[in-house]
């Protein structure tokens, strides 16, 4: 199905949206923030719009992943073209867009999360043009991540994120914002350069016929990367069960892996967690880390089968490793961003977990918990936020007796935290739950073990209530005020989602299903 | 009528709850009408939907079911499933709940967050309705979280003080210990059998399919499932959280340990009894006897009024889980019912004292002395009779005094596991029941003497104590009323022959016959012919600790004293609750701590530091000697690529700025190059 | 034989203007007086006079004077690089206050412009070890005299003196390298070289010899490990539009003439495939040789540039390490491979001129070439701030900018080579790459300006070179299939 | 002494000369790397264009080369005396500024 | 025993010789001479190679012109008269170990070397032919080296000429 706005498909209009804000805010002189900070709302909010126009016009039937013909609203042009010479084919690079069930629910993501974002950002003062440039582009960096279905276009949007990212921690963070910023430019590039390479390895090894002209042609594209056939004879990945082909998994995986992030490529995320200003740690935990899980579905499994069955139970393994760690370690801070920073990491590893268990459940369960903790983890940032707005401080041991203070407050951060540690009828215990249902039919022992990290989770994240919102309002935020409207406007749409989805996640689920159970079946049937 | 109705019992508190929460502080009165208003008239639709289906459905399942979601191929169904046990539950519970709400109007009055309080209980009541209701494991762990964090709400409601937010951290946390157990169930069930409902997972089982295809694995799950009841009914080991549940406010306490919260895991059992294998239900009949002669050894010597009557709890849900695991199905869950109505009345009985003892020690600006414990007490008996008369009632129906409702359940699960003693051994089992009894009988008399005969020890309070309100004493009454025998049974000494053994029959077993325990038949058989026999036991053994605690502590002709002296390790045992929370603290509380701190530290340091390099120790380095730029990305670019930057500074020495030691080396590679592709 | 060299000097236009320029130059010198830099203006027209003859030059494949030298796509290709840094030097040179002292030297300094513009073109066709001397002569010649022309500056004379020591050591070992090639195979066209190394010459101990020789005279051209090591010297002591000019044209000159050297004369001509790979003579490990130095010089350039506070030195080092990236193109003996220097080269050319305009510009304003001086600079003038990132990312790799794609080709052809472990180490030291780049942003960007200092503005003629610069930066980032057939279709002359 | 003369070893062959040019480049580069002083240096470089030159025209004396050589050879003598020229006089203008012409004192640029 | 073989022992000898004299000598002037004959020596083999035009060449440019500026530099840079006429040597070890090794491998590369000796017969006047080749297939390189001294003059010119504003120093 085509949707077109004005003849250009709508997926470049909701990657592109951001950039028009961004060169219309560039346009504008710097005093007018109040101007910037709508357009900024007004591109952010027109996003939201179309992923609820896709949301509704998308077909839950379609398979895609390795298909294309099942790709929905499909955008294919070619972008560089290089006619073949004697010594090369044809080099192709399209502009190809599409989405299936497993990206649908990531635009959703990225759309409603952007939005919060400008709103959290209202109040930042500094530098507020620069600001919101570097804040659309990194949206439009992340949201072409997820439509993107040619290699080098999805790198491409990549490390687009990687610079605006480091300016927004860099500049407009925490005291340790400069350590924070080049920590994360560092992990994430290093990524990025074994993307590169193995991208390029690929590149090299893949070559389609085309139908029109008979050339053999090297391309970018994904799904002619899935399939087998297309591998060139002697071709550096070619073949099952290589050598060279784990090596290139192995890169994307750490590439991927340090997004997530994943024990033990996780160390970046605490200290940029919290170093950054809220409304990026909200998007970098709301949207950022799911890249790295997105990328090891669309990328690693189905172009991979083969290694993917052979390092999975290693995956599992770590996904495991990073819930028990990533709780362990949160319930040892006494920071409160860098609490969440960890959780983030422990919740992640569910969905590692999930994934790694290569049937349909455990698929569901583990986008799904991409999607809810992406949810989750903005409302606790954005919590975290306020208090800092209001103190200025961020130590668990500063605060007590906010609930008395700040009743509406406490009521959303609380559905938040609740949420967080998994509490039926909230969203994140559905995606846990399916999660370790199909972890377990994989991994008996694995999942048991894992399984306890959510009484730690329950742990910490008990021990946090209790630390800041319960017991005696000390005397020095006696004068604390309740949410803004502006701030229970970004609080609201979350907490309404992170119920109705704990309660009825049909409405997402149908989404992703069929397209999870096809590249489950693609993977387990080793790319056939 | 059975899809709606249920649905309407089921949404009506949850209403109330989002009601409260929304508009509650706007109300009138906060809302409290409100919220027992809903309340009342779920309770009134509940009695219509029980005498309905034991009257006239008696023997039908009632089951509705829609498509939850669907993944991958399977498709999770949510639904309502009433039986007989499902509707008495009901009954129980609301009413229960609506008392509570009741009694609340009078027990809360003035607190700061009146209205959240109701809010609360409505969410409470819901979430405990779901449980019954339900006609699947999943959503029954869905409601069975729902009720630990609205047990948790409660608990914490007086947050400000951090004994409260403590101790409704450990409940929930302790819960989740047991839940845990009960998640791994579920998996372990849902893999097998790929269905979440109990029908269809008897079905499954009862048809010759096994977990993972092992027998094994069909004990696990059955024990890894009471688990989860182990936990919510505050089974040993997984008890310590119900002691300092007591944080919260009484009436709270009395909705947990009647009605809701610790009914659950009782429930639960019954619910998934005909998967139980015989060793699993030797295990939970263990687990059940351990825990009620823990606590009634604990209950003997405390103090605090709410505490005894915690230890009693623990003590009969015990009871209540040995019944179930030796098979007296019908007993176990028969106790359960009337112990809600006794032990409720209990709760709200001490409710009351406190109260008074709050307005009287309020009256005296005395906020030293402890409001509930028994030794500020006595001779209250006469400042509040209707109080006195009811706790009185209540006192003898858990001593299992004929007349009683707590006889006729009581007697039922001693002859239970008497009667299994015969079948299978295990004379450990009605050993410990026949000392429980007693037990009962001792402490709970020893609480009633305390606090109501005697003679007072402090005139001045006891002066300053009144009757409490009638919106207190009403639900008083009643629960008194229903703690007698005929709301049960019309034959005092049988309740074999009652309503109740009629309605709750023990459903027949799924698991592989050689798997099953004892029939019902055959255990019916056997009960009969011990049944006498029980019933004198269990009178003579309930008089002789009545008389005992009269002799201690009404005529004093045994010096409590002497007798804790005597007993020596096992009284200093029993006060400190045998250490269970000591050793916990130490074994998982620091424990975790340890392991927390390591990782923390390990993460930081290790993990971090093999990112960062040599980082530390260029820093320590930089420290001492002072001359590196303490500039953070500085101190990084020394840190993290450290060995590069020093690679670096090696390579620029050789930069001396002399261009003939330049072409020293050129002709230097020069030469080396040559060398090399020779 | 009079028509022959007719024929020639209708096809070295480009060349004979540039020489006509130098001569105007020196007559306005001396004759005009009253026009400020008029030298310059000149000189500007004859770049663009013939870069038009240049332009009319594509697609002509001929050989010219006695196959002195090669009008091809090739040379084509590599002198329109030429002419535009030549284009971009004048209009840094133009506005540069490091220059204006000299102000009544100026012609001087357009007339030795003019001449290595000459000898650089002249390396690009030239065909003939001997007019391959000639004209790397004429361009190291220029270039001493121009690295030391701020004299009064001592760092500059040492540069200038460091430079031709160095150079002249350099020239000499690689004259007799040529020497001895010359003698083996009793030809100097290389050519013919070619042919008589392929009819089967044995001498592998004395060809290696000479190739190691020659190499060493054209690493140093090209500035790559071990034979590197005047360049951060001379770049820091050089006038900042001189350096600009050794790290871009110096190198683009040295690069077409390495690649037409090396890959026309120690091809194995049996070796040749159509899928365009092709190997090198028996026994002779040039490519080796050079994937070795590649390797070396992305490491130590790296390393070394991560010390470095001089932005004009940071910027040599980084130049090191971008021969070494280049260099990779063409060691691993591809068709492809070579496509990818070019384009490399085109891609080059924008990001570093533009990190250097931007250095000049704030050198203009602030007299600072430290990179710790650039603390706020983002922040005083946010264009320069943001150009400079670009141009820094760009250098880093990072999409979208140019240099990304130029990383991309050169990575790429050298995976599809199989030279894995090459692109492992050009991997690891682009990440370390990010360090030393990043620290300027850093610099810029996360430091508030001081209370006094004033936002710093530019014209808005210097405005339009940043954004000529600017633009095809991006632009290449996103679309580059321009580029890429222009050096496909240039490399067409190999005839693979 | 006549007879090890006329041995053909010891006539002159390209060889010799070669031998001849290799020894005076290698005393060129011992200059180049030694001396201190500039010009020395200078004068080192001239005799390794000049052992290169030697070559040069034994190869065009003895081989299919021919006049090429020769050729070559004028052009470098041109070459070297340019390359003289410009580079005194930057060892002037350095004089001028350091008042030193010992390579080794001057190194304000390095690291 | 030919004269040409006597004649280039005579010729190599003093060639290398000198050079070694040149190379060693504490003396510049010294040196500077020592480098007069090696280039002398040098042009004699040219003759002995039948290239007299690039012997008289190489006189002519060489002795008569790179020397003399060598010798004018040599003076102008000096303070005091004989002083600093020493001149010391920086890297002895290194530098005499290199290029011995360069020696070695050059000479040992030159002998095991297969060279085709073609013989070309004894010229007697290669001038013209050299002017023949200058103006036809050495064209192009003839007109560049021409501008390759129009440069450098220009550069020496720039570099040792005092600015009109500069005061300080000497030329």
């Amino acid at each position: 199905m085509e949707l077109q706005i004005f003849g250009i498909g709508i997926l470049t209009w909701i990657v592109f949206i951001p950039i028009v804000g961004m060169i219309t805010i560039l346009l504008l002189p710097d005093k007018n923030r109040n101007a910037i900070r709508w357009i900024a709302a007004i591109a952010t909010g027109i996003q939201v719009i179309l992923a609820g126009v896709i949301f509704a016009a998308f077909d839950r039937t379609k398979l895609g992943i390795n298909d294309a013909e099942s790709f929905q609203f499909m955008e294919k042009f070619s972008w560089i073209t290089v006619e073949a010479v004697p010594w090369v084919g044809r080099i192709e690079i399209n502009y190809f867009l599409g989405i299936d069930g497993l990206s649908v629910l990531m635009i959703i993501l990225t759309s409603i999360i952007a939005f919060i974002g400008v709103i959290s950002s209202w109040n930042i003062d500094k530098m507020v043009k620069g600001y919101f440039t570097l804040y659309l582009l990194l949206v439009t960096g992340m949201m072409g991540v997820f439509v993107a279905l040619d290699f080098f276009l999805f790198f491409i949007f990549w490390e687009v994120m990687l610079l605006p990212m480091y300016f927004l921690i860099g500049l407009w963070g925490g005291p340790r914002r400069e350590y924070a910023a080049i920590k994360f430019f560092l992990y994430t590039f290093v990524g990025g350069i074994l993307m590169l390479l193995t991208m390029l390895a690929l590149y090299f090894s893949v070559a389609y016929t085309d139908p029109a002209t008979g050339q053999s042609v090297h391309t970018f594209n994904i799904l002619h990367m899935m399939n087998p056939a297309n591998y060139v004879d002697g071709g550096l990945l070619s073949g099952v069960d290589t050598t060279w082909r784990y090596v290139a998994w192995m890169a994307l995986f750490i590439n991927f892996a340090i997004k997530i992030p994943l024990f033990p490529f996780h160390t970046w995320l605490p200290d940029a967690h919290v170093e950054a200003p809220t409304p990026i740690s909200v998007i970098l935990a709301g949207v950022l880390l799911k890249l790295g899980t997105y990328g090891l579905l669309r990328i690693n499994f189905p172009i991979f089968p083969d290694a993917t069955v052979y390092f999975i139970y290693f995956m599992a393994a770590l996904g495991m490793i990073s819930i028990i760690y990533g709780a362990f370690c949160a319930m040892a801070q006494d920071d409160f961003k860098k609490l969440i920073a960890y959780s983030s990491i422990s919740h992640m590893g569910i969905v590692v977990l999930g994934i790694a268990a290569l049937n349909t459940q455990g698929m569901v369960g583990g986008v799904l918990q991409m999607f809810n903790h992406g949810i989750i983890t903005a409302v606790l940032f954005l919590s975290v936020g306020v208090l800092y707005d209001r103190t200025q401080k961020r130590g668990l041991y500063d605060f007590g007796g906010i609930a008395n203070q700040m009743p509406k407050y406490t009521g959303l951060a609380m559905i938040g935290m609740f949420a967080a540690l998994g509490l039926p009828g909230l969203n994140g215990f559905v995606s846990e739950l399916f999660s370790f249902l199909g972890a377990f039919e994989a991994y008996k022992w694995i999942t048991i073990i894992s399984v306890t990290g959510i009484i730690i989770t329950a742990g910490y994240i008990l021990w946090t209530i209790q630390r800041v919102f319960l017991g005696e309002t000390p005397e020095k935020l006696t004068n604390l005020k309740d949410l803004t409207p502006r701030e229970i406007l970004m609080f609201v749409p979350l907490i309404v989602l992170i119920i109705l989805l704990g309660i009825y996640p049909s409405p997402a689920i149908e989404l992703m299903n069929s397209s999870l159970s096809h590249l489950v079946e693609f993977v387990t049937g080793g790319g056939l | 009528m059975f899809i709606e109705l249920p649905l309407i019992i089921l949404l009506l508190p949850l209403l109330a709850f989002v009601l409260m929460i929304f508009f509650g502080n706007k109300l009138p009165r906060q809302g409290d009408w409100l919220a027992t208003g809903m309340m009342t008239i779920t309770l009134l639709l509940s009695i219509v939907l029980l005498i309905t289906k034991v009257g006239f459905y008696s023997s039908e399942t009632i089951t509705s079911n829609f498509d939850w979601v669907v993944v991958g191929s399977k498709s999770i169904g949510f639904g309502i499933m009433i039986d007989n046990l499902a509707a008495i539950m009901l009954v129980v519970v609301t009413l229960v709940s609506t008392l509570v709400h009741l009694f609340s109007m009078g027990y809360m009055k003035g607190d700061v967050r009146y209205s959240r309080y109701f809010a609360y209980l409505g969410l409470f009541s819901f979430s405990m309705l779901g449980i019954v209701l339900t006609n699947n494991i999943l959503l029954m762990y869905v409601f069975w979280e729902l009720v630990g964090i609205s047990s948790y709400l409660l608990i914490g409601h007086w947050y400000e003080k951090k004994s409260a937010s403590n101790a409704a951290n450990k409940a929930f946390i302790v819960n989740r210990v047991g839940d845990f157990g009960m998640f791994i169930g579920i998996l372990i069930l849902f893999i097998s059998f790929s269905s979440f409902t109990f029908e269809a997972i008897f079905e499954s089982i009862n048809a010759g399919q096994l977990p993972f295809g092992s027998e094994g694995w069909l004990t696990a799950a059955g024990i890894l499932i009471f688990c989860g009841a182990v936990g919510k009914s505050a089974q040993f080991p997984l008890h310590v959280w119900l002691p300092d549940a007591m944080e919260g406010p009484t009436p709270v306490s009395a909705l947990i340990h009647a009605a809701t919260m610790v009914a659950a895991g009782v429930y639960l059992v019954a619910r998934i009894f005909p998967m139980l294998t015989a060793d699993a239900l030797l295990v939970i009949a263990y687990i059940g006897a351990i825990t009620a002669l823990i606590a009634a050894t604990i209950a003997i010597t405390q103090f605090d009024i709410k505490k005894v009557l915690a230890y009693s709890t623990i003590s009969q849900l015990g009871y209540m889980i040995m019944a179930l695991g030796v098979g007296a199905y019908t007993a176990g869950f028969m106790h359960l019912v009337t112990h809600a109505a006794f032990k409720a009345g209990l709760f709200l009985g001490a409710g009351s004292v406190i109260f008074a003892m709050h307005a009287s020690l309020h009256k005296l600006h005395d906020h030293s002395t402890d409001a509930q414990d028994i030794r500020n007490m006595g001779g209250l008996k006469s400042k509040m009779p209707i109080t006195y008369w009811t706790f009185l009632i209540f006192t003898l129906a858990i001593s299992g005094i004929p007349l009683t409702s707590g006889f006729l359940s009581k007697d039922e699960i001693l002859a239970g596991t008497l009667a299994f003693s015969t079948l299978y051994g295990h004379w450990l089992l009605p050993l410990i029941g026949f000392v429980v009894a007693g037990l009962t009988a001792f402490y709970m008399f020893r609480l009633l003497i305390l606090t109501f005969h005697g003679k007072p020890v402090s005139e001045k309070i006891q002066n300053g104590v009144s009757e409490s309100p009638k919106v207190m004493t009403i639900p008083l009454m009643i629960l008194a009323a229903l703690s007698l025998f005929f709301f049960y049974s019309f034959n005092p000494f049988g309740a074999a022959s009652g309503w109740f053994y009629t309605a709750v029959e023990r459903p027949l077993s799924v698991v592989p016959e050689l798997l099953q325990p004892a029939t019902y038949a055959l255990f019916y058989e056997a009960v009969s012919s011990v049944h006498s026999t029980a019933m004198i036991l269990s009178i003579l053994i309930a008089a002789a600790g009545v008389l005992m605690a009269v002799a201690v502590y009404q005529w004093k002709k045994i010096s409590a004293d002497d007798l804790a002296k005597r007993a020596g390790f096992l009284y200093k045992g029993s006060v400190n609750k045998w250490y269970f929370d000591e050793v916990y603290n130490i074994v998982f509380v620091s424990g975790s701590h340890v392991v927390m701190r390591a990782l923390r530290w390990f993460d930081e340091t290790i993990i971090d530091g093999i990112v960062n390099g040599a980082a530390t120790v260029t820093k320590v380095f930089a420290s001492v000697s002072g001359w590196i730029d303490t500039n953070i990305v500085d101190g990084l670019v020394n840190g993290t690529a450290s060995t590069a930057n020093r690679a670096g500074g090696l390579l620029s020495h050789i930069q001396t700025g002399k261009v003939q030691t330049y072409l020293l080396f050129v002709l230097f590679s020069f030469l080396v190059l040559f060398v090399l592709i020779l | 034989m009079v028509e022959q060299t007719l024929h020639s000097i209708s096809l070295y236009l480009p060349e004979i203007v540039i020489v006509v320029t130098l001569c105007v130059i020196i007559v306005a010198d001396l004759l005009v007086k009253g026009i400020k830099q008029v030298a310059a203006w000149i000189m500007l027209a004859g770049l663009f006079v013939s870069g038009f003859f240049v332009m009319l030059q594509t697609g002509t494949t001929d050989s010219i004077f006695y196959d002195m030298a090669a009008v091809d796509p090739f040379a084509v290709f590599f002198k329109v690089l030429l002419i535009l840094t030549g284009i971009f030097i004048v209009l840094f040179s133009m506005k540069n206050t490091e220059l204006e002292e000299y102000s009544t030297r100026i012609g001087e300094y357009y007339m030795l412009f003019a001449g290595m513009m000459l000898g650089m073109m002249m390396m690009a066709g030239a065909t003939n070890l001997l007019l391959m001397f000639l004209a790397l002569e004429v361009t190291s010649i220029s270039s001493y005299v121009l690295a030391g022309y701020t004299k009064k500056s001592t760092r500059s004379s040492e540069g200038a003196m460091k430079y031709i020591i160095y150079g002249a050591v350099s020239s000499g070992i690689m004259l007799y390298g040529i020497s001895l090639l010359i003698g083996v195979t009793a030809s100097t066209d290389i050519y013919a070289i070619n042919e008589a190394l392929n009819a089967g010459t044995e001498q592998t101990l004395i060809l290696n010899l000479s190739v190691l020789m020659i190499i060493v005279g054209l690493g140093f051209k090209i500035a790559v490990v071990p034979f590197h090591f005047w360049a951060p010297d001379v770049y820091e002591g050089s006038p900042i539009t001189i350096a600009a000019l050794l790290a871009v044209a110096s190198k683009i000159a040295a690069f077409a003439l390495l690649i037409r050297f090396f890959s026309v004369t120690f091809i194995d001509s049996a070796g040749l495939s159509v899928t365009g790979t092709w190997s090198s003579i028996e026994g002779i490990h040039w490519d080796v040789l050079l994937g070795g130095m590649a390797a070396l010089a992305m490491i130590v350039g790296n390393l070394t540039a991560l010390r470095q506070d001089n932005i004009k030195r940071m910027l040599a080092y980084s130049s090191i390490a971008h021969a070494g990236y280049i260099l990779m193109g063409l060691v691993i003996l591809t068709s492809e491979g070579l496509t990818s220097v070019m384009v490399y080269l085109f891609i080059y050319l924008f990001m570093n001129l533009g990190a250097f305009y931007v250095a000049i510009l704030f050198m203009n304003k602030t007299g600072t070439e430290s990179i710790e001086g650039y603390k706020g600079f983002g922040h005083r003038s946010p264009l320069a701030g943001v150009a400079m990132t670009i141009f820094l990312v760009s250098l880093t790799g990072l999409p979208p900018t140019g240099g990304f794609v130029a990383k991309l080709y050169i990575f790429g052809a050298a995976i599809s080579a199989g030279w894995i472990w090459l692109v492992a180490i050009a991997g690891i030291t682009t990440v370390i790459s990010l360090f030393y780049y990043i620290r300027v942003v850093r610099n810029m960007y996360f430091f508030k300006p001081g209370e006094s200092d004033e936002a710093i503005t530019f014209d808005t003629t210097s405005k339009i070179i940043l954004f000529a610069l600017l633009i095809p930066t991006l632009l290449l980032g996103v679309y580059f299939q321009p580029v890429l057939e222009f050096a496909r279709n240039s490399m067409l002359m190999f005839g693979f | 002494m006549e007879i090890l003369m006329n041995t053909t070893i010891f006539v002159p062959g390209l060889s010799h000369f070669l031998v001849v040019s290799a020894l005076l480049f290698s005393l060129g580069v011992m200059a180049v790397l030694s001396r201190r002083n500039v010009i020395m240096v200078l004068m080192g470089v001239e005799l390794i264009l000049n052992s290169a030159n030697i070559n040069l025209i034994a190869f065009s004396r003895f081989t299919e080369l021919s006049l090429d050589g020769q050729m070559i050879g004028l052009f470098v003598i041109i070459i070297a005396a340019a390359e003289a020229a410009v580079a005194l006089a930057i060892i002037l203008n350095v004089y001028n500024r350091f008042n030193t012409i010992n390579l080794d004192e001057i190194n304000l640029l390095k690291g | 025993m030919e004269l040409t073989t006597i004649l280039f022992y005579l010729f190599a000898s003093v060639t290398l010789g000198s050079a070694t004299i040149m190379v060693f000598s504490k003396n510049i002037v010294h040196s500077a001479f020592a480098l007069m004959f090696t280039l002398m020596g040098v042009a004699a083999l040219y003759v002995l190679l039948y290239a007299d035009f690039l012997a008289a060449t190489q006189l002519l440019v060489y002795v008569g012109g790179i020397l003399i500026l060598i010798l004018f530099g040599v003076m102008l840079t000096s303070q005091g008269y004989s002083l600093s006429f020493k001149t010391i040597t920086v890297n002895l070890l290194p530098a005499s170990l290199i290029s011995v090794a360069v020696a070695v491998l050059l000479i040992f590369a030159f002998l095991s070397t297969d060279w085709t000796i073609s013989e070309v017969a004894e010229r007697s006047d290669t001038v013209y032919d050299l002017g023949m080749l200058l103006m036809g297939d050495y064209i192009l390189p003839f007109i560049a080296v021409g501008v390759l001294l129009l440069v450098a003059i220009i550069g020496a010119i720039l570099m040792s000429t005092r600015l009109s504003a500069e005061n300080n120093g000497a030329s």
